[in-house]
């Protein structure tokens, strides 16, 4: 019951979604059409999992008073603050035309600006990461080097009047090995999914049971 | 036990392949009536002469001489389908003055009301005379029921000048293998086949030499240098489902990493962004502990969710980073634009970093700022080289096979274009067209 | 009002976030622990609405569709997680999970991942009227394609002309496209940190419009 | 101090020096513009010309598909193709394919009507001029006229007027977007009975005459995710609806081949291409002056150079330095 019933419904789900793709009959689309309503909702109640975790995880913080056991009241407040306001007290905060909840205002004020700053940080990682990494050390970092500065170069308008040359360059490279290496890579992630598609469907790797190969 | 768990579902994988062959034929042999086009449409005369006159509630002007309308509809089944799409066909007005378009309306057969008619398309009359109906889902078509059409000529005030109605003779119908899908389906069995057969070899224990991966012998020196420091070990897998192959890897790598690490008694830390993939990996790590005979030691805040957004998930991990320093990190798994972010926060804490993934865009920076990075298919490589089962070892033989084949497939490819441009013949498009898969299905 | 306070909240965090650039601080570590419960929170509630409410119990409340218990019941498996006697039955719905996800996936990488990559790497070197470069790019591209898989042979040690020179081409190969990816993306990001000034000094200060 | 230090110390610069030179060099820019010229590509030009052979009984659609996360580089793309459509008075349909999108499309409908704008549209809202609607004007033209006549002046440093429900529609957002458009190839209407603002909009003008996608001339989406994709699968694929992509620049090798085979009119690939697209109605007067995207791009032409002064400063240190003598530190391939 304990593993041969998991491992049972892995079998069974995966050969049935793999032969349903080829069968474009009523019952066969019935079946699917099954699967998409289904999967979101019992994917949906593994959050429930994630949010016990993490309440877990600060209450324990808070209890023992480790370091920094503060700002563990700044996850758990608007965990529970955000479902129950936008929930049990939907509360307006009033103006234009549209409600503006609590809710509303942590998720555009705070929540979007934060996410859209951490994103933006990459302007700044991707220049000292450049400065770091592109280094004519061996024969293979100046390749790496060349190939990403002539692609710059090709991207912004001061390329263009160094001359036509460098952004065709630029699309050249981008274009063709470039091309040639996301495909290899491709290639051989495709089959290495594959066999693990089938690894698991047929119960050779059964690590996500947790413990090992057991 | 193992055994029969293989052989089962092989057997019935195998045989379904002749079976569904063999539903194909069947449907083939059925479907030549419902081909011919001419036989199946009857012309529905009483109500012909009803019909042509412009519909009621229309406001419809004296002077107005009329228009043309089309003539007969013809009506197939659609291949390939679920039994919900049609394939109709009509003949264009004659005299195609003064048409703006045609509206097509259909029916189920023996429905006598008005109401029943429901507007399924509207064709402009410059387009061709042919749609494929089912595609509403205001107004679906149903497997097995008879259907009766008819067409109304537009005139450029908006007034409907109706035409004959005419039945199908045919309803549409589902088939049982999709006749597009051959070359995917033969792709796949020959897959399948080449895995069992290394499974199998591997089983046999017939020795199978594997190439030493750079990131594997990296993982054990990371984790020597973080037991040294005294300083904990970050372990990110990735932000992607458990349904994704990179995650898969990345939790054997876990449970291997976290053997060791229970053996060296250091911290470790894995935030999850995946509530599933943070129940498994709490496994994981939990059962490392145990067969490292230290569940004592075993700290269960170590194995943590942190939440689901992406840029959140990063805030919090970069928070880890610098407040909690740990010696090392991995990066192993499915990645998006947050690998830059988590690898430079990473080298400015001063972290060893062993990354590996699959994503071939997000490759680019883990290269540059990491120490060791398994790129691709490595990571799937280096957790069945760390699993230690045979057949894990059979697996990647496999995958060889098949990009032994497909690199032979490619340099056909090269050696039949280089014949028809010396030759001036066109195998290459012949040669190309058998791996051809159709986008739209 | 609302959007004057909303926009200054925002540019509070906006630069709480940058300060990070800087060190580590107290005004950071309040942003991120607000915004990894907030954002949770946030996925709560956006799943109650989009997933709980109208594909489960509305359906269920109105009658017909009761089969929709299986899921529902599926589901709740996962928090026998929390009873460790039984935690063994949330193996059920992640084999569900797993199982049709393997399923599903398996067709589609190959036709994503193998058939097409393979018959887009088939193309002939030359036709009437192509350039030169075009030409030297696809010869380029289709033994680039043979080296760089050559390197993920796993089988065969890296010695020899065929798999030692091919794989060190193959790495070559990897490495020039890797450069040009880098390459690349360094617009896209820079282009996030302008939206970030642009709500900065525009939104928030009103320097430019 | 030795020569060595010297080079050693710029190799192992704090990196945030590097962080604050990113940062002024992508402010400064914004103040003090240097207007670097941009030439146009095939792409963009092939989504400007289209645009400038529609007129007052056309329409389009522009799909706001995208989060704030790539606001920068999306939004001048939709701005600059919504103004081009005000100034040829094409009706204007917009989307969104994702819950923010919404957002997105009144920011920028905010933008191009906001008298702070160079050259902005005066917008008249919905129930401002319910009564010549209801006297039966509904022709640009003659609306216009008839609305001047009534003492309404064009305020100053605006260019044209824009009537909602008549010039544009805000129709928002909806779940499973990919099946609202195969929708509304049959209808609008059913797929959105209300706009953004409530107003129910089978009464509205440019609904009577655009009723379904099959009755739009061009859809725009400007997206910064895969959603784009599905505006070919569900409208050009099924009714045949020509599409124009703004997508991020990262996205932009992607969907080169959607081009090739004539699936999309054009691409505007990131901030570039919004560039372009701006360059484009200025040089055919469409616009007075160029926009956001074009001032991004002296960002990104020194952005992009800063970098690349750090890795050439960086090669000079390491050589000079004499580190490439030494043997590797770290094992990295």
């Amino acid at each position: 019951m304990k593993r041969t019933v998991p491992l049972m419904i892995v079998m069974v789900g995966g050969i049935l979604m793999m032969v349903q793709y080829f069968i474009p009959h009523q019952y066969s689309q019935v079946i699917f059409n099954n699967y998409l309503e289904w999967a979101p909702i019992v994917g949906a109640f593994a959050l429930i999992l994630g949010v016990g975790s993490l309440t877990r995880l600060h209450s324990h913080k808070i209890r023992r008073k480790a370091q920094n056991w503060q700002y563990s009241w700044a996850v758990l407040i608007p965990l529970f603050g955000m479902p129950f306001f936008a929930l049990i007290v939907p509360q307006s905060l009033g103006g234009g035309s549209d409600v503006h909840g609590v809710h509303d205002f942590l998720f555009m004020h705070i929540q979007v600006p934060i996410q859209s700053t951490m994103f933006s940080l990459l302007a700044f990682y991707i220049a000292s990461a450049a400065f770091r990494a592109f280094r004519a050390k061996s024969a293979l970092a100046t390749i790496l080097l060349l190939a990403a500065v002539i692609v710059m170069l090709g991207q912004v308008p001061i390329g263009d009047v160094l001359g036509k040359w460098l952004p065709n360059t630029g699309l050249w490279i981008l274009r063709y090995p470039n091309l040639a290496a996301k495909r290899a890579i491709m290639l051989g992630v495709g089959f290495g999914m594959l066999a693990t598609n089938l690894k698991i469907i047929f119960g050779v790797e059964r690590n996500w049971l947790g413990g090992a190969g057991k | 036990m193992r055994i029969n768990w293989i052989g089962i579902p092989a057997a019935l994988i195998f045989l379904m392949i002749p079976s569904l062959s063999v539903a194909q034929d069947s449907v083939e042999n059925l479907t030549p009536t419902d081909t011919s086009v001419s036989e199946m449409v009857t012309e529905d005369a009483a109500a012909e002469e009803i019909e042509a006159q412009p519909a009621a509630g229309e406001l419809l002007l004296e002077a107005d001489p009329g228009l043309d309308t089309s003539g007969m509809i013809t009506v197939q089944d659609k291949p390939n389908d679920a039994g919900d799409q049609l394939v109709v066909t009509f003949e264009p007005a004659v005299n195609p003055e003064g048409i703006q378009c045609y509206n097509v309306y259909r029916r189920i057969a023996g429905e006598e009301s008005e109401d029943a008619w429901n507007r399924v398309k509207v064709i402009p009359a410059d387009e061709p005379p042919e749609f494929i109906d089912g595609y509403d889902p205001e107004y679906p078509i149903k497997p097995g029921i008879f259907y009766e059409y008819r067409i109304a000529s537009v005139s450029l005030e908006n007034v409907e000048y109706f035409g004959s109605v005419y039945g199908a003779e045919i309803a549409a119908k589902g088939e049982l293998f999709h006749t597009n899908k051959v070359r995917l389906l033969i792709a796949g069995g020959l897959f399948i086949t080449l895995i069992f057969y290394y499974f199998w070899k591997a089983q046999r224990g017939t020795k199978m030499y594997l190439r030493p991966i750079a990131g594997i012998e990296a993982i054990d020196e990371a984790i020597g240098r973080a037991t040294e420091m005294g300083k904990p070990i970050l372990y990110v897998p990735g932000i992607s489902t458990i349904s994704d192959v990179a995650t898969i890897a990345s939790l054997t790598i876990l449970g291997r990493v976290a053997k060791r690490i229970a053996e060296y008694q250091t911290r470790i830390i894995v935030p999850n962004m995946d509530p599933i993939v943070y129940t498994v990996a709490e496994e994981a790590v939990k059962q490392a502990y145990l067969e490292a005979g230290r569940p004592d030691s075993y700290d269960p805040d170590s194995v943590f969710f942190l939440t689901q957004s992406q840029f959140a998930y990063v805030a919090g991990v970069n928070g880890i980073m610098m407040r909690d320093r740990p010696a090392t990190n991995f990066y192993l798994g499915m990645f998006y634009a947050e690998s830059l972010i988590l690898a430079e926060t990473g080298s400015l804490s001063g972290a060893i970093q062993i990354a590996g993934t699959d994503a071939v865009t997000q490759l680019p920076f883990f290269i540059t700022t990491c120490d060791y990075t398994l790129i691709g298919e490595e990571l799937y490589a280096a957790s069945a080289y760390l699993g230690h089962e045979p057949k894990q070892i059979g697996a990647v033989k496999g995958q060889d096979a098949c990009k032994a084949i497909v690199m032979s497939l490619i340099t056909l490819a090269l050696v039949l274009g280089i014949l028809d441009l010396v030759a001036n013949t066109h195998t290459l498009d012949w040669f190309r067209n058998l791996v051809t898969v159709s986008i739209v299905e | 009002m609302y959007d004057t306070i909303g926009i200054w909240v925002g540019a509070f965090f906006t630069l709480a976030i940058y300060s990070f650039l800087y060190k580590e601080n107290p005004v950071y570590r309040l942003a991120e622990h607000l915004v990894v419960g907030i954002s949770l929170g946030y996925t709560m509630v956006l799943i109650y609405n989009t997933v709980i409410l109208p594909k489960l119990l509305e359906p269920l409340f109105a009658g017909n569709h009761w089969i929709l218990i299986i899921p529902g019941l599926l589901g709740l498996l996962y928090i026998t997680r929390f009873i460790p006697s039984i935690a063994w039955l949330s193996r059920y719905p992640i084999a569900f999970i797993m199982g049709t996800g393997m399923g599903i996936g398996f067709p589609l990488t190959m036709k994503a991942y193998v058939l097409r990559q393979l018959e887009a790497a088939m193309v002939p070197l030359y036709e009437s009227g192509m350039p030169w470069y075009e030409v030297f790019g696809n010869i380029v591209m289709i033994f680039g394609t043979l080296a760089a898989l050559i390197y993920f042979f796993f089988s065969k040690p890296h010695k020899g002309l065929f798999f030692g020179t091919g794989s060190k081409i193959g790495i070559w190969v990897i490495m020039l496209g890797f450069g040009a990816t880098f390459g690349f993306t360094v617009m896209g990001r820079i282009s996030l940190l302008i939206g970030r000034i642009q709500y900065l000094l525009g939104d928030w200060l009103h320097i430019i419009e | 101090m030795s020569a060595v230090n010297i080079w050693e110390k710029m190799l192992n610069v704090d990196r945030r020096w590097i962080f604050l030179g990113i940062g002024i060099v992508s402010i400064v820019p914004f103040l003090i513009g240097f207007g670097m010229p941009i030439t146009t590509t095939i792409e963009v030009e092939g989504i400007f010309n289209f645009m400038n052979e529609l007129g007052p009984d056309d329409a389009i659609f522009i799909g706001f598909d995208f989060a704030p996360g790539t606001q920068a580089e999306n939004m001048p793309m939709a701005v600059a193709v919504m103004r081009h459509a005000f100034h040829n008075h094409t009706s204007v349909f917009m989307t969104a394919y994702v819950p923010l999108g919404k957002g997105m499309a009144v920011s920028a409908l905010d933008y191009v009507t906001n008298p702070k704008t160079e050259g902005f549209y005066e917008r008249v809202l919905y129930e401002d001029w319910v009564d010549y609607r209801e006297a039966g004007i509904t022709n640009k033209e003659e609306l216009t006229v008839a609305w001047e006549s009534d003492g309404n002046a064009l305020p100053e440093g605006a260019v044209g007027w824009v009537f909602e429900g008549r010039d544009y529609v805000l129709l928002g957002y909806l779940p499973l977007f990919h099946l609202v458009i195969l929708g509304m190839t049959g209808s609008i209407e059913t797929q959105f009975p209300v706009d953004y603002h409530g107003n129910p909009i089978g009464d509205m003008p440019i609904l009577m005459e655009h009723k379904s996608l099959r009755d739009v001339d061009l859809a725009v989406t400007t997206s910064g995710s895969s959603a784009c994709v599905a505006w070919i699968t569900y409208a050009r694929e099924k009714i045949g609806l020509p599409i124009a992509f703004g997508v991020t620049g990262v996205m932009a090798t992607d969907y080169f081949p959607y081009i090739q085979s004539g699936q999309i009119v054009g691409q505007m690939g990131g901030l570039r291409g919004a560039a372009e697209y701006e360059v484009l109605l200025k040089e055919n007067g469409i616009t007075r002056t160029t926009d956001k995207a074009f001032t991004g791009m002296d960002v990104q032409s020194a952005a992009h150079i800063f970098i690349i002064l750090l890795i050439v400063m960086g090669n000079i240190a390491f050589f000079a330095g004499g580190f490439h003598k030494q043997t590797k530190l770290k094992g990295r391939r």
